[in-house]
């Protein structure tokens, strides 16, 4: 059952008139224009265990995605593909309003629009990821793990799941006798093949502005988000209006355009991590 | 996604693969207070897609410290029944309901006036009797019927449809097949009479010049979905006049 | 962890001394006497895509049961049987008394009840579901979907378990030469084999009285109900005491002398059923 | 209810095959009083089925709104030990498990004076600790002393019993083979001294007349078990005057 | 989420001081001396369908320990092994402080205690489960089952643990031609092959005093207990200190140098009931 | 606890597998403050072992009746990431997780001043991202950091180590190879300014000597890791000083 956010945080709605006024004039509380995202950092290869790992801050939100792959069987509809899946916890870490439990709708509506968004325009080689068809295929986890929540969610999952699968290998294995898949845990694997490169650029609707990539106090008070995602072709891969509500027609077309540019912007982040080559978490320091 | 079908979606009379040309839906169906306990209920069908919906309130919520001071809150859930698709679907709610549980709640949120209600719940229930594509927009307009025969006030009457591409060809109310074996899936829920898209999503790839032709040929069709709701809703009111 | 009902409505009680100075005059609320059901619909075959359905109304009760036929495994101990489960769910569009989750005690007590009384009489020839013993069956799932409940759900769903099972046609199948077991879904298929017919009837007894087909109201009130089930030998093959009240063993008999009743013009009403052939669910209009 | 083992069930001199005649029950044994925590506790066995039963309360509830404001609730929870069963049983509730719980809790209702306690709980916990047929009458009779040994005022005192059909002979008391390879089993409990069935259930295929002999079978044996039921609770008040 | 106890009773904590004035007399409430435990019972073979069993009564505190041994698969890493697995569930009607539902930290915390003591000294050997190496073996199910809870639940349940698996038989087997084990349900089968018995003993840190085997009053006022696991060649095989408390060493050598003592009649108390043979439940009485 | 790969555990130079002297800890790194929406954070390493910590509160329960009248309660949360293995762990909490969250909650309780909040929570949540061993002990010292980042006022820093014995011989920080292959590990946790250990765990054997030896080689080691807590706290403070 889907219900009214009823435990929302009040301050936001008492600060709207002073963000619409700053909108006017074309400037956001942190000094961003409506249509510039906040500051971006990917770091790649952050875990050593995980055949694949990205961490994004975006502004003051921070994702880490995990990348696991391990040996399993294939879905009976689709025997000649591996097996993604993307999953993502709202742990309580992150932010006042996540609780301890399964993942709430948002969580599940933030894996889906990621899965679908790679999924559909088959960024993954499933294909490639078939050991023995029918039998025995590479299953991807993407884990999304959000550790802190200061709004766009979408779009830092999306980073980050994007550089984890760039920068994941999968690990060699031995195909014992016995039909038995035995994986070299300590190999440094061969480098899983991506199709295509996808980010989503997420607007809100705030009064009579469209904005992007929304802070957090930002979504509490936006009537609606879109999230559209692109492939580097920049053909629309994705989209989902999320909030309760309603769009017109020219607010879409005016968010389309200015998501366009900002996929951009994210797509040189992405190309600029994967370049610079594995990180270290401990950098972070 | 598989490739090789397509040839069946699309046949060479450019008909689809039930006959039915691009821009056509499959036959609507819709029937208004159906059910007796509910505030309000409706039936709807798009071909062999069926769902049901029931609304409760605007009543006290159970857990009494779920409300809002200053509105109703909606509660909503989209629901699939075991018997509904081709295999039988467990029925403890699944990721995929539990999205789309959201995702319609959100596309009827902006039209219900929840602030004549504050302090209470509005319940909206949809069971999908049978699956065969669409089932979240028939969801929509089912809800949207069943929350006019209980007399909930809405700004306007909101309805959904599907559209897709086949085999490269934009198509409007996509079925199971279509849906599956297509290149695009997007639904698309509105309330024409105000001019606001509620419902939003795409599955699949489109170009941006697609995007656009697909979400007008959405907006089209939805009118006519809406005019339909007129008049199911007239025909329950007619038949309770007679009956008076 | 079963609880005395602490919330139910309050109206069926203080109408209660009503209900009684009808019952006296051998009448209830809507007219009927006290061993007569309400009217009775029965549709069959109202789901395409289900291999078995039925629709009934019973007064303003609604139960929708679809049955889904899928190839599964015996059970280890039955290995020449197919296999048959019923399940009921309780969809909170039926009532307000119902709240969305796992079915409750109620609901499992309706599955299991129409479960036995199908099971002990072998209703269903489960022999005949077997497709290679010990490795491949048919696995019959038998759904009640309760749609609107105005009382009286064992019988109404008995009632169209027992018209969705008496027109179930389980697809035609294909041996694959890996002996997997490939259902070919468009085909018509064969009838199911029904070895018996079974109806079950409620009786309530409420202040001195013993009524039949208790509405939702006289639920409430009622002592507590006696269900029934009955073969079309008129043999007993299965009963269930429900709610919290002892029975006299004089009661107990003067219920299952009206119950014999009832069950023929239940049985009739099915049998009307399923000779007046398939019917669709767009005809309800 | 396979056919082939029936001749094993009712031997060629018309005893069971465990050499009870068809209306002997197993033998019975009734303690009150085994667990110190509880407000009143039992242990009975029919044979080797042995069911443990433990009584809290009356006491406020942990939820506080779930309560009545005239009389008491009634908690009852029917349980399986994991190591009762010949495969080992999970210790999650089973669907059998929660009708079972039901089913006792409505065997109990009637007899206990819940008015004489408002807005509290009563609560009935009962373990099965091995399960060889007749868990739930044997748990009836266990919860019936435990009530009384918690002083929990009742109208009258209930047992149990179930009567099968095995060989198409009516028997007493059925154990889990014979509830496995006979043609019905029917639980009863009932509390005699006030004229009341109080759980009936049919399992299985009766005549009208079979079920008739079925249940006058059982009430002559609820009657004797309730006696030994009277018995049990004197022991323990004998036991305490003695130390006294 | 493990949370602060906020629904402990109160009456133990208002009667501390009593308890403490107690102590430095060296008495406790029950008249036992400091470093004492209550009196033990422990009788084997209690229940007849268990592979083994055994009631330990220590106070009023009694714990029933079954055994079930069912044929199934080794784990992956070690299949020349059978499986133990220890599961405690703290079933409402021994304490009103336990609720009907899953095990809680307690009762998980209690089991792996259990399990650990049993498994890193190899008290059971696990290589003599093997029925075929790799594909069958035994898995043994220790349920601990709380009847009344006064306290000290660590002690009385090893001991019963303990105690039934000395007396567990594993039922004779067939091997069927398709490679199916069946297993003879009614035969008295040989002894599980034990290596070491284990004891744990609990100590109990109240005010200045260390206690040994504390009841349910002095757990709920106790700072912290320790409990140590010992096998009969006194080594230490697994260690716990439970409760909030801090402990220093001076603390810890004082609680092991008892311990050793009470172990030593535990083990005693376990030998006894191992000697004096199966004790049927009906002796009770 | 397999015997054969013994060897490997412990070189004849007496070196670990991974080139550490028994006594040595792996590379310890610390930072506090690394989240912005908790009240306190910090990511502590030992070696690949890598747990992030936050603390929310004291602050209002969610559930309100979950409070105490004289002090606040502490819900201590134990989590790995889906990733932080080897094979990809269930996010459902396990029974260790279940454990280890009380063990770590019942290692911090005597340090934190809780009566100067009383009917408040304060949350501790830490999530494991990495599993190397020792995660528990790692997870305390990370909890310990954020406490005081937060200010939340203790008696004293705490901080974990787990001792181990492999191949005959107590190690120091045992690692997830160490902790599979070895004949024990006690995981321990302390608070050396106030004298108090405050975790103490063993799994596995070892003689009196060696538990005794093991302790005292925890608690050295211990202190140093406070003295790196100290240290790191420090840093943070000093570069707000900077920016003011």
């Amino acid at each position: 059952m889907s219900i009214t956010p009823f435990k929302m945080p009040v301050i936001p709605i008492i600060k709207k008139q002073a963000y619409l006024s700053l909108y006017e004039k074309g400037l956001r509380e942190d000094g961003r224009r409506l249509d510039k995202p906040r500051n971006i950092e990917v770091k790649v290869g952050v875990l050593e265990k995980a055949e694949g790992s990205a961490l994004v801050k975006l502004g003051n939100t921070q994702v880490l995605v995990g990348v696991k792959a391990e040996v399993g069987q294939p879905f009976k509809d689709t025997p000649d593909q591996g097996v993604l899946v993307v999953h993502a916890e709202s742990v309580p870490l992150a932010s006042p309003i996540f609780e301890p439990g399964p993942p709430d709708e948002n969580a599940i509506e933030l894996a889906r629009v990621v899965d679908r968004s790679l999924r559909e325009v088959k960024a993954v080689d499933l294909e490639s990821l078939v050991i023995r068809a029918g039998e025995k295929v590479w299953n991807l986890w993407v884990d999304i793990y959000v550790l802190d929540h200061d709004g766009n969610l979408f779009d830092a999952s999306m980073l980050a799941a994007m550089a984890a699968l760039e920068t994941t290998t999968l690990r060699d294995y031995e195909e014992l006798e016995t039909g038995e898949i035995v994986v070299k845990r300590e190999s440094p694997g061969a480098k899983l093949k991506v199709n295509h490169k996808v980010v989503t650029v997420t607007t809100a609707k705030i009064g009579n502005y469209i904005i992007v990539d929304p802070n957090f106090e930002e979504e509490i008070i936006a009537d609606y988000r879109l999230v559209l995602a692109f492939d580097e072709n920049m053909r629309i891969v994705g989209a989902q209006k999320t909030g309760s509500g309603g769009m017109t027609l020219k607010d879409f077309k005016t968010a389309l355009k200015t998501s366009k540019e900002v996929a951009q912007i994210y797509f040189k982040a992405l190309e600029q991590a994967l370049t610079s080559g594995s990180t270290q978490w401990a950098e972070q320091k | 996604m598989g490739g090789k079908p397509k040839t069946m979606l699309i046949g060479e009379d450019g008909l689809r693969h039930d006959g039915r040309k691009p821009d056509e839906m499959r036959p609507i169906k819709m029937q208004v207070g159906v059910l007796a306990n509910a505030s309000g209920s409706a039936i709807v069908e798009y071909g062999r897609t069926r769902v049901l919906a029931a609304v409760y309130g605007p009543r006290e919520p159970h857990q009494r410290f779920m409300v809002l001071p200053d509105r109703a809150i909606l509660r909503v859930r989209y629901h699939m029944a075991p018997f509904s698709t081709s295999e039988r679907k467990s029925p403890a709610p699944s990721r995929r309901e539990i999205e789309l549980s959201k995702v319609i709640r959100e596309a009827l949120e902006d039209v219900v006036l929840l602030s004549e209600y504050p302090r209470t719940a509005i319940d909206v229930y949809l069971e999908v009797l049978q699956a065969d594509g669409g089932t979240r927009v028939a969801g929509v307009t089912a809800a949207s019927l069943a929350l006019a025969d209980a007399g909930v006030p809405m700004k306007a009457l909101v309805a959904g449809v599907a559209v897709g591409k086949v085999g490269g060809i934009l198509v409007l109310d996509v079925d199971e097949l279509e849906d599956s074996k297509g290149e695009a899936d997007m639904p698309v829920a509105a309330a024409p009479d105000i001019g606001l898209v509620t419902m939003f999503q795409l599955n699949g790839v489109l170009s941006e010049d697609e995007l656009e032709r697909g979400l007008s040929m959405a907006l089209t069709a939805i009118e006519n979905i809406v005019s339909m709701e007129k008049e199911a809703l007239k025909r329950k009111f007619e038949a309770i006049g007679e009956e008076v």
